[in-house]
């Protein structure tokens, strides 16, 4: 009994030790970031978003003022708020990216097929990304509204649970070795735990985001596409289901959040 | 309360056969929704036991953890000349434990692997762009000494974490061929060396 | 958000107006860049730079402010501006100790146009910032240090 | 051809704010590329802005300045409705000019 009550003495030092450490060691960006916030050049990307919205291109050469996002032709103000969801014309879970396929295809004829096998920030599904700059930017404010209670939803958002926590490739990495608990850091970026509410709109609420590092536009496809790369797993497909159910976890998990779109980020 | 009690196992046949539909739909998503490229084959989206087992928001339960663990204290290769990490070089140490690069699509099978060690780790307590995944190893060996024990562990450690907790964070650098064993000497050199950095 | 896009892409392409009011005579940005260039953005230490700038070595004052983070997430984009309560201020520097290209920036501010100016710098590591005031034909001068840190995991 | 600036303009109590972002690499010219060869400096390296006729900043420019500059400051006077007219050059000689009405 003794030895057992030392034992969790001793644990408990350990653990007080390593916490003051950790917090010895916060590094507070608040300051950095609010002066990026204004005049986030993400706004050119938004600029170009809009005028692509608006130009009639492809082989039908119509422009996608017609789009359905969700809330009727044409509307956009709020719309990405609201996704992904289910869509009745393609009997799919959609998430921005892959709806904007749709209406690509559909209104202005071009194959999603360029844009699904592409390169991010290159042809045609970098045109998708500056359309999401535009898109997300009409929702800014908004809070995440994802409706899990069309049973399509939400059975995509129990798959992209499951996903959150499946181990694998060389690293034996999930998604939640670095993003379920809180507070952590991955060298000095800060993890959001998307396994909280809070977590999950911070982190679903903040992409897409203009990055600092390299310049780039970056949508949640492409966030997610590296964040596998790093897991060192095979390539997710562009808008494969993998993608739509991990978004859909992350944005059922964070509604109610707000969305602060587009953002800046390292 | 008949009635619940009547209703009860068949609520709990459902439900089990719906989490192991779910189950096996992952793992049908997780192959179908990705695409070799380079080095990065379809190969790593199928999992080995230990990794099934850990792909939950709880771990197993104390006893399947131990036999997991058990199973994977057999792999660890031990130096077969009793070197842990005098004859590695805690330079070259540092700059494995800051590099984060190999093994990604964008990689080639020739890349040089790093460890990674400070996407988790505080090592050198100068640096402080180091990530808090892991505990902070500032001043590993003086800290912690350099007792056989110690020494013994840290490179079983970085062999193969779960040896130790069969769901670790950490990879398994030396069962998963991420490092050398020169280059697991060489880190070790980054911990125990009393000229190094991290023992500053 | 209201995407004054119209607005801007208007008089956007082309010649530009910059171009007429080279070819009108009426700025000469070649001649001005080429002398700057040479003598203040190749300057590869301070001493250089306020030599270039014909500084001498500028006081430090409290009436100049350099507006900027403590810390930086990331060293390619790094908020730096600069403020004072000085009369007159006619010309604006940012310097960047411990950069090859030391010298950021430099503003001219015609009369009318206040001492507060912001842009976003390059900061290959950790180091003092400085912002140098000329005012009523003196100068001045304000330092701040600025961390940088390195973020992802690819590193 | 670089993309349009988003150039902001709001007056309050007699001072007008101007906010630009430009669209442009500030390239060094001391990075290379996933070859080893050097990618050549191109960066801007002045810019005018002009409220109405008069010159209201100059700013010159190294390549020091980040990528996708932001450029902020203010001016007394100028009313809802006036011209800001911004126009930058770089070390190849491109220019860009736009301009955006005061709010």
């Amino acid at each position: 009994m003794r030895k057992k009550l030392l034992a969790t003495v001793v644990g408990t030092a350990a653990v007080l030790a390593a916490s003051s450490m950790t917090s010895a060691q916060e590094l507070n960006f608040d300051e950095y970031r609010q002066m990026l916030r204004d005049g986030n050049p993400a706004e050119l990307f938004e600029m170009e978003g809009e005028e692509l919205w608006v130009t009639a291109r492809g082989p039908k050469n119509a422009t996608l003022e017609q789009c359905d996002l969700g809330l009727g032709p044409g509307v956009v103000e709020g719309a990405a708020a609201q996704m992904p969801r289910y869509f009745a014309d393609t009997d799919k879970v959609q998430d921005l990216e892959s709806r904007l396929m749709t209406c690509m295809e559909t209104l202005q004829g071009i194959d999603s097929k360029e844009i699904i096998d592409g390169r991010f920030r290159q042809g045609e599904r970098g045109k998708v990304a500056a359309i999401v700059a535009y898109v997300t930017g009409q929702s800014h404010g908004h809070k995440i509204n994802v409706d899990l209670s069309d049973p399509k939803v939400k059975d995509m958002y129990d798959l992209g649970e499951k996903a959150f926590f499946y181990r694998t490739g060389a690293m034996d990495f999930s998604c939640a070795s670095c993003h379920s608990q809180d507070g952590l850091r991955i060298r000095a970026t800060g993890l959001p735990n998307i396994t909280t509410p809070e977590g999950a709109a911070e982190g679903w609420g903040s992409w897409p985001a203009y990055r600092v590092s390299n310049s780039q536009f970056w949508t949640m496809q492409h966030r997610l596409w590296d964040c596998f790369r790093q897991q060192r797993t095979a390539e997710p497909i562009f808008g494969s289901d993998v993608t739509i159910a991990l978004s859909v976890y992350m944005a059922g998990k964070g509604n109610g959040g707000e969305a602060v779109w587009p953002g800046v980020k390292r | 309360m008949k009635k619940l009690m009547f209703a009860a196992p068949l609520a709990l046949f459902a439900s089990v056969a719906i989490a192991s539909d779910l189950e096996a739909r992952v793992e049908e998503m997780m192959l179908s929704s990705f695409k070799a490229n380079g080095i990065a084959s379809l190969d790593r989206q199928k999992r080995d036991e230990i990794q099934k087992a850990c792909s939950s928001p709880t771990q197993p339960d104390a006893e399947t953890m131990k036999r997991l663990e058990a199973v994977e204290m057999q792999t660890i290769q031990w130096p077969a000349n009793g070197d842990y990490w005098q004859g590695g070089s805690w330079e070259e140490g540092q700059r494995i434990a800051l590099s984060g690069r190999g093994l990604t699509w964008t990689d080639n099978a020739d890349t040089v692997n790093g460890g990674g060690c400070y996407n988790c780790h505080g090592l050198d307590p100068a640096n402080e762009s180091a990530g808090t995944i892991g505990p902070a190893l500032h001043g590993y060996a003086k800290v912690r000494g350099t007792s056989e024990e110690i020494v013994k562990y840290t490179w079983g450690k970085l062999w193969n974490a779960k040896a130790y907790n069969a769901c670790s964070d950490m990879p398994r650098n030396g069962f998963g061929g991420i490092l050398s064993e020169e280059q697991i000497r060489h880190v070790m050199a980054y911990l125990f060396d009393p000229a190094s950095p991290v023992n500053k | 958000m209201n995407i004054q896009r119209r607005d801007t892409l208007k008089a956007g392409g082309g010649i530009g107006v910059f171009g007429l009011l080279v070819a009108a005579g009426m700025i000469k940005p070649g001649a001005a860049i080429a002398a700057r260039d040479q003598a203040m953005f190749s300057a590869s230490s301070l001493d250089e730079a306020f030599q270039a700038m014909n500084a001498g070595t500028p006081t430090e004052s409290g009436d100049v402010q350099i507006v900027g983070p403590d810390i930086a997430e990331n060293g390619a984009v790094v908020p730096v501006g600069v403020t004072s309560s000085l009369a007159n201020v006619e010309q604006i520097a940012i310097m960047i100790e411990k950069n090859p290209n030391m010298l950021a920036a430099t503003f001219a501010l015609p009369a009318g146009t206040l001492a507060d100016v912001q842009t976003r710098v390059k900061m290959g590591q950790t180091s003092d910032v400085f912002a140098v005031v000329k005012a009523d034909g003196k100068f001045f001068m304000a330092k701040k240090e600025i961390k940088v840190t390195l973020g992802g995991c690819g590193g | 051809m670089a993309g349009p600036m988003r150039i902001r303009a709001a007056s309050a109590d007699g001072v007008t704010e101007v906010r630009v972002l430009m669209s442009h690499p500030m390239e060094t010219g001391q990075r290379r590329d996933s070859s080893g060869e050097p990618i050549p400096a191109h960066y801007i390296t002045e810019l005018t802005a002009k409220h109405g006729d008069k010159t209201v900043l100059t700013a010159y420019m190294g390549p020091s300045v980040s990528t996708n500059p932001y450029l902020a400051f203010k001016f007394q006077g100028g009313a809802a409705g006036d011209t800001v007219q911004v126009s930058w050059v770089d070390n190849k000689g491109e220019s860009r000019t736009d301009e955006v009405q005061i709010r």
